[in-house]
């Protein structure tokens, strides 16, 4: 049970309202949010402190242009920010936060963290061709019954970590089917309380919708199998990963975006694993070919290993990928057996060690014996 | 044309030449704009696009480079360079028409006091005429 | 499968507990499998796991890693995170449905010559079972 | 460790007073972060300030400084001074130039302290961002190579050796003395004359100090000031190799002439009679000045100026020793006929004249013409050549000397290319700084001197040997460690691709390429902090200490607030 | 090493090479110059041949080092008076005049100047300007500190007693008009001379109509003219107030009376024709010489240069028989060229390059030092010697224009060299 | 790293010619089979079918099963080629004697990689290739098929089609040989403007001609035809560059369209990492450098009212291009890469002709050219300083045929 700050407008007008009575209350200095940026379509992060500039934000637009965790790396990497702010992000994105700041690289200081159910986003190419609005209503339609929409990013569509876990504020989405006409925000601390504090709207205690949010587990999880099932047998082994990834580009989008590779420079753009023409030369006597550059799958797997422990299942490098590799599904595939490996769940605490940073005595027992 | 506007402008300074010649307009009381902020480099050729460029976008509205004349660098050769680094973003700049005005190169040597204060006031006064630069509010960058 | 066929296996070894181990091995005249090529580390724990995968895509038919028991790390415990960079390795290896079986984790003290040369002829013996890696025939990597 | 920032803002008398609003900036100030201390004080540079702020900084346990006065080129030193004299290291300190850049040249004082308070916010943003350097010392070897054994090479080794400098000279023909060898007698400065040189090479010979190497070429140079490492081989020992150390190294390899055969208007070759100067020098020394068949010339033609146009420059040297020739003449062949054939007389030094007016007194020609011509009409040489008025007239001679330019030696390519030296567009190798460097190289350490810098006389090539020496005895003194520029260029191997841009735009030769790893190297020991390698890598793989990205970007950042 | 004391006379660029190496080598110097400032000639360019660079810019980085170079003792309106002893042990009397202000506490702000009701032409800038008799002579002046001609300040001379006005303009008590000229006495190891040079005086060679009025010009004059720190910083404006159009620029003047080639003139002379071209492109100019002396490898490429810019160089029979004079209130030069046919040149600026002689006071300290002059009265050096640095008494040593005329490298280089010589000396070690 | 061994060759006078009866790709195959078996080559670097899908890898091959797969010309740039042999060579020459086959651009991305010293041409015979362009990744991965044919039908006309990507379209650069007397590449196969039946094997190198001497190829073809058809596309693909350098320049200059161009941009450095140009190991806008402090981004933000996030995106493109656009080539590789569908190829392109007319510098045409940013003459460019008062100057001598 928890309060809930009821604002009586569309769920996007209410929680934009909301944000604005931050800002213009002074509660915050800043507001982090999705913002409508320029051209038609085209939204990015913005640290809006300007209440007039509220009126272009857009939190709750299912896109991701990049996963907000990341850029509040970006933004707090070198020290705490003094003044308070509110971002409003999604789950996936609030636990990339969570990961990062694990590991220094982010500072959760004066930032009040408001996020949502999430009803998952689409690919950033749906919106390149100028009909992006015309996909919302469906989606709006989608998360109001729980349901799941085909034309997400696959990885939304087998997200079971919806619910955002350490946010201040929930923003009630997914079976929400009041959110067209009520906002209704969760106040889940006495951080989120004090923000919502003289707010507009109706405080009540209620609990977030159990039920619906159960119902959207169980088809995301059908999803995730099937997704799954999608990267077969065919895709796997050497040889399948050798088709999988035969048209990678080497542009190492997939790693710039992921959030978890927070590397200032990335092992395998180092010279270490730069080969010598001495390398082809005996590639090239042994198996007659050699191909140029080497190492994708050692790249792909190599990342893997460093970072799919803490694999959040954004999907942004599946949608940045110039060569249409399903990076992101692999990724979740092998994150998930990872996590259960070691029992985590990356971003779910902020105290909990990542799993390379710890280990328990008495574990795997008879290995290595 | 904005009354109150009072540009930001940074001036990148050689050492040996230009920053002896604004100590020089310094010491004999020639007035300047106050609108120029110095910077100091050892040689002009220290200053490359990075510097520039981050300058300008956030949100310089003009960037004066100042060196020794061509052939009287301290350190041999270095302006040479300075002023093909300079030729490249200011084509750059004039290719996207990104007020290729707003960044300007000037010689100043030790003895050119008078000079100095010229310089730094006609840039002054042409970038208080240009306006604001349009970096400074642009919030998507 | 050629009966010629000796696998390339790659051993990865602390150096206190199992390359002694090792040395003991070949001091007590045991058989070592031909086979294996030992290359000595300071700590188990700075087996980085690319190491693995990199031996692995390059060709070796089977990686090794070995180390101090549990509890008996020269360095504390580093080979507490030895073992959990094996179980990565070795999960990603099987998620993406590559040949886990080529990869091996043994802990080996000073004191296990004979242990040493058993795991090693086994693990050998499983390669040769299994044959050449197939990366040894793929170009495309 | 938590920093404590001193902010010090220096009145000037009321220089800075009375422009400034300094209580509105102090307070302004006092609450940056890690500002400890924020005051002002009267006159900081005089003796009383110094003190004063040597003990605050003591008493305040300040870890950084930072002062608003003058410009830093008038007191930067001062002050860093006092931060030694406090136990402060002298580069945690910024000095922020309020009174040339904003007193002294904004009258209003409002907008003068706005613009001062952000010079001290950038000030105080930026000495938080100062690491302390520290100068280091170097071990410098005191031994100088010489290579030419010619007059320059050998004045250079007498003014260098002692007991505790050795020299090594090596030249690469079989014996030193250079082209005086080839001279029958020097120009009379002060008297000098070729015992002079005579005697010179005696001394060297026996010079315990000085290894002398003939018939050598050095073969490798590598290293830097104070620790240059060498190789050479004897020609003729079955190419013996040495190797020595050295700290310093004196090229003084001469020069070559020019070779009239490229201007076939002078018959040089073609014409029989027609020599060159030095074949004339011959002529001298075996005391015969005869022609071809065995008879004295009764006429002589001294064509002065001979390859100038070619090679764009004036050789100095030749309009003298063509007087010098043409006296010789006068003396030994007092019927003789002489005409000296010049473009212009070029006798710049305050003796030179009255030797000319004494030439002209003896009954020398002198002629001034731009175009001359030489051929051979019924076995007579016939000069061509139009006057001074514009005519074109023509003399016969039975004897005509050219005087030809002076031009590098053949060696100077190799030369150049072992020791990094930059050379001219005549080919001549490039000064350190052509006005007040004239000695030295852009390499430090390496200094040429003599013709191979340019044509000279003997006078000037040994000033400039004694010149080379004077900057060597007085920086390269046994058991003093050598203190490189401490604001030097460093590379930051894990970004550096290799490009070697860096190298190219570098003047000093101060970065080199380690071909094994692939990246650039600074050899911090002769760099210039002058960050030209900083402005050409794009990969910002390389940083200037002190003049550092973030310590510029934080002066930027403050220019824009 | 031995520490040893040397005495440097002229702050020169020849001056300051010597004085700054020679305590790199751990020597203590004491540089004495006459003037109130230093840098010598060279400061009065503001550009050099044949690179054009900048001569202020070139010069001082080097004047500040000596500012601030602990070892050097810098002697400012000084001379030696007196000198005894031998190498190694020289006794040396320095007169120091009184400059009135404190080199430590000035600061350099010039609040003294405007205040001061004298005004004097001033030397530095050839009398081509005015200054007080409290001030710098130019802006720029190293060390930044003005000192009070005594002669002409109403206080001190007595004129008008009570007169202070620049002590009370003065907010840091620098001004001390009970400062007393001083004598200094000092031992020191080794003397190394470096007067520089004097220019002849125009008004001793008739022909050319110099009168300091009309636009004829020397050659200093023309630097201080077009400097940017000089009288009307950098802009060319005659003294009639035109701007010069038609300009001849003469050369040897006064050569053939001194009996020797100046060496410099025919570049610093080619020099002044590519400025004048550079600022007014229009610009005829004739330069009337005798023979070119241009020696040095880039120097003639220099003068082609010129060439190319159309600067017409006129080469004249007799360089002697070139006269200027004043027909119809315009400026007219008579020369003669090589077809010997008489011509002229009608200008609206002349600049003439006159000889260079030895320092005004070589002949005194000459006397003082015990050394000889050559014939043309520079200072004589070593007999029987190739290099022109030592002189016959052991341990003094020339360098620079004060052995004869010479540009700024040669003059460097000797005084490198006399460095050499010095240190070698107190080592022990003399050479030959 | 040392300069070449070739020797200049005025020009190329004639070329072999192989009869192609079974398509010209065959035929070029075919040449590359022979020059494998006689060991002519020790190997080729050429496009390769990966089997069983529709993408295309970079091979290094000496089995000549291998070619089955190769395609001397693919539909699509993948790794743009330049930056595929610096791959190969940048850390130590190989010591065999192999060829590459690359298209224009890619050769002169290689040619430029060459002087930053990533890449060694020694014992390696650079083929370049007529190049009518490239058909977009992504349309290529969405539809191969047809991509495949729509290229084979560009193939046909020469024309620069719709079908290629938009600086492929206005691409006047596609044959080097024509380009300029110094030779950026050793042997140049010449396609358009000859019959279906035959290719034309061009030698620009004393490199070239070696390979076509062991080959037994007779180079006695003329020339003429295939120039005169070259000079025709030329032609028309300069004028549409003409008017596409002036509609397209309308719509991205000036401060606020420019930074509208990049809307969309994601940060993800596609467009740098596939750069062949951006050679650095780090790219200075990835690195701490520019990094600042959480309140130095507050009070950017502040200024504006509102700050986007990623941070420093303008700068990033602008700093890349300031770094880059003397040496682009115009190939293309940064707009297949990217996410998000910017132009940004075609502002590179635009912005790097521009610069590289001013400093009169064509990328990759000649291999003994100096660098623009490491190199100066005394007297340039003095109107950066003095516009009005003087000529402005070009700091080389005029190098490419126009």
């Amino acid at each position: 049970m928890s309060d809930v700050l009821k604002i009586k407008k569309p769920v996007e007008e209410g929680i934009t309202e909301f944000l604005k009575f931050l800002l213009e209350k002074n509660k915050v200095k800043g507001i982090f949010t999705l913002r409508k940026a320029g051209k038609t379509d085209s939204f990015s992060y913005s640290l809006i402190t300007d209440v007039e500039e509220i009126k272009n934000a857009a939190p709750l637009t299912p896109i991701m242009p990049a996963n907000a965790g990341q850029l509040l790396s970006s933004f707090t990497l070198e020290d705490a920010i003094k003044e308070p702010i509110a971002v409003v992000i999604r789950p996936c994105e609030l636990r990339a936060f969570v990961e990062l700041t694990k590991r220094t690289q982010a500072n959760m200081e004066n930032i009040y963290l408001i996020s949502s159910t999430c009803a998952g986003v689409f690919p950033l190419k749906s919106a390149q061709n100028g009909k992006f609005s015309q996909l919302l209503p469906k989606y709006w339609e989608a998360a109001k019954k729980s349901e799941v929409l085909a034309s997400l990013r696959p990885t939304c569509t087998a997200c079971e970590h919806f619910v955002p876990a350490l946010a201040d504020i929930t923003i009630s989405v997914v079976g929400n089917k009041n959110l067209t006409e009520e906002c209704s925000l969760h106040l889940n601390t006495s951080k989120g309380e004090e923000l919502a504090q003289g707010a507009p709207g109706n405080k009540t205690t209620e609990k977030l919708n159990d039920k619906e949010l159960a119902q959207l587990k169980e088809l995301r999880l059908k999803e995730r199998e099937k997704l799954f099932a999608s990267v077969n047998d065919k895709n796997l082994g050497l040889a399948g990963l050798v088709k999988t990834f035969a048209p990678c580009l080497s542009c190492h989008g997939c790693r710039q975006v992921c959030p978890i590779c927070f590397c200032t420079l990335c092992d395998f753009d180092s010279k270490t694993h730069e080969d010598t023409a001495s390398h082809y030369q005996s590639e090239l006597n042994q198996k007659g070919g050699a191909r140029v550059p080497s190492g994708t799958i050692f790249f792909h797997t190599g990342r893997m290993i460093h970072m799919a422990v803490s694999c959040v299942n954004c999907g942004m490098c599946s949608d940045v990928c110039p060569a249409d590799i399903p990076v992101a599904t692999l990724f979740s595939m092998v994150g998930e057996s990872l996590q259960k490996l070691f029992d985590y769940l990356p971003g779910r605490d902020l105290e909990e060690p990542a799993p390379s940073e710890t280990f328990i005595e008495n574990e795997f027992a008879g290995l290595g014996e | 044309m904005d009354k109150d506007f009072k540009p930001n402008i940074v001036g990148f300074l050689c050492n040996w030449c230009s920053y002896a010649g604004a100590d020089l307009a310094g010491s004999n009381k020639l007035e300047i704009k106050p609108f120029l902020s110095v910077v100091k480099v050892m040689c002009s050729s220290r200053v490359n696009s990075n510097l520039v460029l981050t300058s300008f976008l956030w949100g310089a509205d003009g960037v004066l480079i100042a060196g020794c004349h061509p052939g009287d660098c301290h350190y041999e050769k270095g302006n040479y360079y300075a002023r093909r680094r300079f030729a490249l973003l200011k084509k750059i700049m004039e290719s996207l028409n990104l007020e290729p005005q707003r960044l300007q190169l000037s010689w100043v040597s030790a003895s050119e006091g008078k000079r100095y204060a010229e310089v730094v006031n006609k840039f002054a006064e042409d970038i208080t005429k240009i306006g604001p630069s349009p970096f400074r509010k642009n919030q998507n960058l | 499968m050629e009966k010629e066929y000796t696998p390339q296996i790659i051993g990865f070894l602390c150096t206190w507990c199992s390359y002694t181990g090792a040395d003991l091995a070949g001091v007590s005249r045991l058989q070592i499998p031909p086979s294996i090529r030992v290359i000595r580390l300071m700590c188990s724990g700075r087996i980085d796991p690319l190491f693995v995968t990199k031996a692995f895509i390059s060709g070796s038919d089977g990686v090794m890693m070995m180390g101090c028991h549990p509890g008996d790390c020269h360095y504390q415990k580093g080979n507490y995170y030895t073992r959990r960079r094996y179980k990565t390795i070795n999960s990603v290896f099987e998620s993406l449905h590559l040949d886990t079986e080529r990869i091996f984790l043994s802990w080996v003290s000073a004191s296990e010559g004979v242990k040493y040369a058993h795991v090693t002829k086994e693990f050998s013996d499983k390669i040769t079972g299994l044959g050449p890696n197939p990366v040894k025939k793929e170009i495309f990597l | 460790m938590s920093k404590k920032i001193g902010v010090y803002i220096c009145e000037c008398g009321t220089n800075i007073s009375d422009r400034i609003d300094i209580d509105s900036l102090i307070e302004e100030i006092s609450s940056l972060e890690d500002v400890g201390v924020a005051k002002k004080y009267g006159l900081l540079c005089s003796p009383a300030g110094k003190k004063y702020l040597a003990e605050d900084i003591k008493k305040e346990e300040l870890t950084h400084l930072v002062i608003g006065a003058c410009s830093p080129r008038e007191h930067e030193q001062t002050f860093m001074k006092v931060c030694l004299e406090a136990g402060l290291n002298p580069y945690l300190f910024q000095m922020v130039n309020i009174r040339e850049q904003c007193a002294w040249m904004i009258s209003d004082k409002e907008a003068a302290t706005r613009l001062a308070i952000k010079y001290i916010r950038a000030g105080i943003k930026r000495v938080a961002l100062h690491k302390s350097l520290e100068k280091i010392e170097l071990e410098s070897n005191p031994d100088v190579l010489v290579i030419g054994g010619g007059i320059a090479g050998i004045e250079a080794s007498l003014s260098l050796a002692g007991p505790e400098r050795k020299i090594y000279l090596v030249e690469k023909t079989d014996a030193l003395g250079g082209m005086t060898n080839k001279f029958a007698q020097l120009l009379p400065h002060q008297g000098a004359n070729l015992s002079i040189v005579k005697d010179k090479i005696e001394q060297v010979n026996n010079n315990e100090h000085i290894e002398v190497f003939t018939s050598t070429a050095v073969e490798d140079i590598h290293g830097f000031l104070g620790n240059f490492e060498i190789s050479v081989t004897n020609q003729e020992k079955d190419s013996e190799k040495k190797e020595f150390k050295a700290g310093a190294v004196v090229v003084a390899i001469g020069f070559g002439l020019y070779d009239p055969k490229e201007t076939p208007a002078f018959g040089y070759g073609d014409v029989e009679n027609v020599i060159n100067a030095l074949e004339f020098e011959t002529m001298i020394s075996s005391g015969k000045i005869v022609l071809k068949n065995g008879k004295p010339p009764a006429s002589v033609a001294l064509i002065h100026c001979v390859g100038r146009k070619e090679k764009g420059y004036c050789s100095k040297t030749c309009c003298l020793y063509s007087i010098k020739f043409a006296r010789y003449l006068k003396d030994k062949l007092p019927n003789v006929d002489v005409s000296e054939f010049y473009q212009d007389l070029c006798l710049p030094d305050k003796s030179d004249q009255n030797y000319f007016e004494e030439a002209k007194k003896k009954g020398i020609h002198f002629i001034q013409s731009d175009e001359i011509e030489i051929k051979d009409i019924n076995d007579r040489i016939k000069v061509k050549y139009k006057s001074a008025e514009g005519k074109k007239e023509e003399l016969s001679v039975d004897m005509a000397i050219l005087a030809p330019a002076m031009v590098p030696s053949q060696d100077t390519p190799k030369m150049a290319e072992m020791l990094n030296l930059p050379l001219d567009e005549t080919g001549f190798f490039k000064e350190a700084h052509e006005m007040l460097n004239p000695v030295a190289t852009p390499i430090e350490g390496v200094f040429v001197v003599g013709c191979a810098l340019g044509p000279k006389n003997i006078p000037d090539s040994i000033v400039q040997s004694q010149a080379a020496a004077g900057k060597i005895l007085s920086t390269l003194i046994p058991g003093k460690k050598l203190e490189p520029e401490v604001k030097t260029a460093e590379i930051r191997e894990e970004f550096c691709t290799g490009c070697q841009t860096c190298l190219s735009v570098c003047f000093y030769g101060v970065i080199s390429f380690d071909e094994h790893k692939g990246i650039s190297i600074v050899n911090e020991a002769i760099c210039r902090g002058c960050g030209s390698c900083v402005g050409s890598c794009p990969s910002g793989a390389i940083k200037i200490k002190h003049f550092t990205y973030p310590q510029l970007y934080r002066e930027v950042l403050e220019a824009l607030r | 090493m031995k520490k040893q004391n040397v005495l440097i006379i002229g702050a020169g660029v020849a001056g300051m090479e010597a004085s700054q190496l020679l305590t790199e080598a751990g020597h203590k110097v004491y540089l004495v110059e006459k003037e109130s400032l230093i840098g010598g000639q060279t400061i009065k360019f503001e550009e050099v041949y044949p690179n054009m660079e900048c001569s202020t810019c070139m010069v001082s980085p080097k004047q500040q080092e000596i500012l601030q170079n602990e070892n050097i003792e810098l002697l400012l309106l000084s001379e030696v008076k007196e000198v005894n002893g031998t190498a190694g042990e020289f006794k040396v009397k320095v007169k120091k005049k009184a400059s009135y202000v404190s080199l430590a506490n000035c600061i350099g702000c010039g609040a003294c100047y405007e205040p001061c009701p004298v005004s004097l032409d001033n030397n530095f800038e050839e009398g081509l300007s005015k200054m007080k008799a409290i001030a710098v002579p130019c802006a720029g002046a190293l060390p930044n500190v003005p000192a009070i001609d005594a002669e002409n300040c109403l206080h001190l001379n007595g004129k008008k007693k009570e007169c202070q006005a620049c002590k009370e303009a003065c907010m840091f008590d620098a001004i001390d008009f009970s400062e007393k000229d001083e004598t200094l006495d000092l031992e020191v190891s080794a003397i190394i001379v470096a007067t520089g040079f004097d220019m002849l005086d125009l008004k001793k060679l008739s022909q050319y109509g110099y009168n300091q009025k009309d636009n004829v010009y020397t050659a200093l004059e023309f630097e201080r003219l077009y400097a940017e720190n000089g009288p009307t910083e950098g802009k060319l404006i005659l003294r009639d107030g035109e701007t010069p159009k038609t300009i001849g620029i003469i050369h040897c003047a006064g050569r053939e009376e001194q009996g020797y080639c100046s060496a410099v003139c025919c570049m610093y002379s080619t020099k002044f024709s590519h400025f004048l071209k550079h600022k007014v492109p229009e610009a005829k100019i004739k330069e009337f010489h005798s023979d070119l002396c241009i020696p040095g490898k880039s120097h003639q490429k220099f003068y082609q240069e010129a060439l190319k810019k159309e600067i017409e160089f006129i080469r004249c029979r007799n360089i002697q028989d070139i006269s200027v004079e004043k027909k119809n209130g315009s400026l007219q030069v008579n020369y003669q060229n090589g077809n010997i046919e008489k011509n002229t040149f009608k200008a609206n600026m002349i600049i003439v390059a006159p000889a260079m002689l030895p320092g005004k006071d070589t002949k005194n300290l000459a006397e003082t030092l015990g050394l000889s002059l050559d014939e043309k009265g520079f200072f004589a050096t070593k007999s029987n010697e190739l290099s022109p640095i030592a002189t016959d008494v052991e341990g003094i040593f020339v360098a620079g224009c004060a052995e004869g005329p010479k540009d700024i490298p040669d003059s460097i280089a000797q005084a490198e060299a006399a460095v050499g010589k010095v240190v070698n000396l107190s080592q022990g070690k003399i050479n030959e | 790293m040392t300069a070449t061994e070739n020797i200049k060759i005025e020009k190329p006078p004639k070329g072999a010619s192989i009869p192609a009866k079974e398509g010209i790709k065959k035929a070029i195959l075919g040449v590359f089979k022979k020059a494998l078996e006689t060991e002519a080559l020790d190997a080729i670097m050429i496009p390769v079918k990966v089997p069983e899908t529709e993408s295309y890898a970079w091979v290094l091959l000496k089995d000549t099963t291998l070619l089955e797969n190769a395609d001397p010309l693919p539909p699509v740039m993948t790794i743009q080629g330049g930056k595929v042999l610096s791959d190969l060579t940048k850390h130590g020459k190989i010591n065999k004697n192999i060829a590459a086959v690359l298209r224009p651009c890619e050769t002169r991305a290689a040619v430029e990689l060459f002087k930053l010293k990533q890449l060694h041409f020694e014992n390696i015979t650079l083929i370049s290739i007529d190049c009518p362009g490239a058909i977009p990744l992504s349309e290529y991965l969405a539809e191969p098929e047809k991509s495949k044919k729509s290229f084979d039908n560009v193939l046909d006309k020469w024309d620069g089609d719709d079908a290629v990507r938009k600086v492929c379209q206005i691409c006047y650069r596609f044959s080097l040989p024509t380009l300029t007397n110094a030779p950026a590449s050793d042997l140049h196969i010449g396609l358009s403007g000859n019959t279906k039946d035959d290719v034309l094997l061009i030698p620009v190198t004393p490199k070239g001609e070696k390979i076509l001497e062991r080959l037994d190829l007779k180079a006695d073809s003329s020339l003429q035809k295939w120039e005169t058809k070259i000079k025709e596309i030329k032609k028309i693909k300069s004028q549409r560059r003409k008017k596409f350098n002036h509609d397209f320049k309308a719509n991205i200059s000036g401060p606020e369209k420019f930074t509208a161009v990049f809307d969309g941009c994601i940060n993800c450095h596609n467009c740098q990492s596939v750069c062949p140009i951006c050679y650095c190991q780090q790219c200075y806008f990835d690195s701490a450098t520019t990094k600042l402090s959480s309140e130095d981004y507050f009070r950017r933000a502040k200024e504006r009212g509102a700050l986007r996030f990623p941070l420093d995106t303008i700068l990033f493109h602008l700093g890349r291009m300031s770094h880059m656009a003397l040496s682009c080539v115009s190939c293309g590789a940064c707009e297949d890469a990217c996410p998000m569908s910017i132009s940004v190829s075609q502002v590179f392109s635009l912005v790097g002709e521009q610069t590289q007319q001013a400093f009169n510098y064509t990328p990759g045409i000649n291999r003994e050219e100096s660098l623009a940013l490491q190199d100066y003459l005394e007297d340039e460019f003095c109107e950066v300083e003095t516009p009005s008062e003087c000529e402005p100057t070009n700091s080389n001598e005029v190098k490419e045929n126009v």
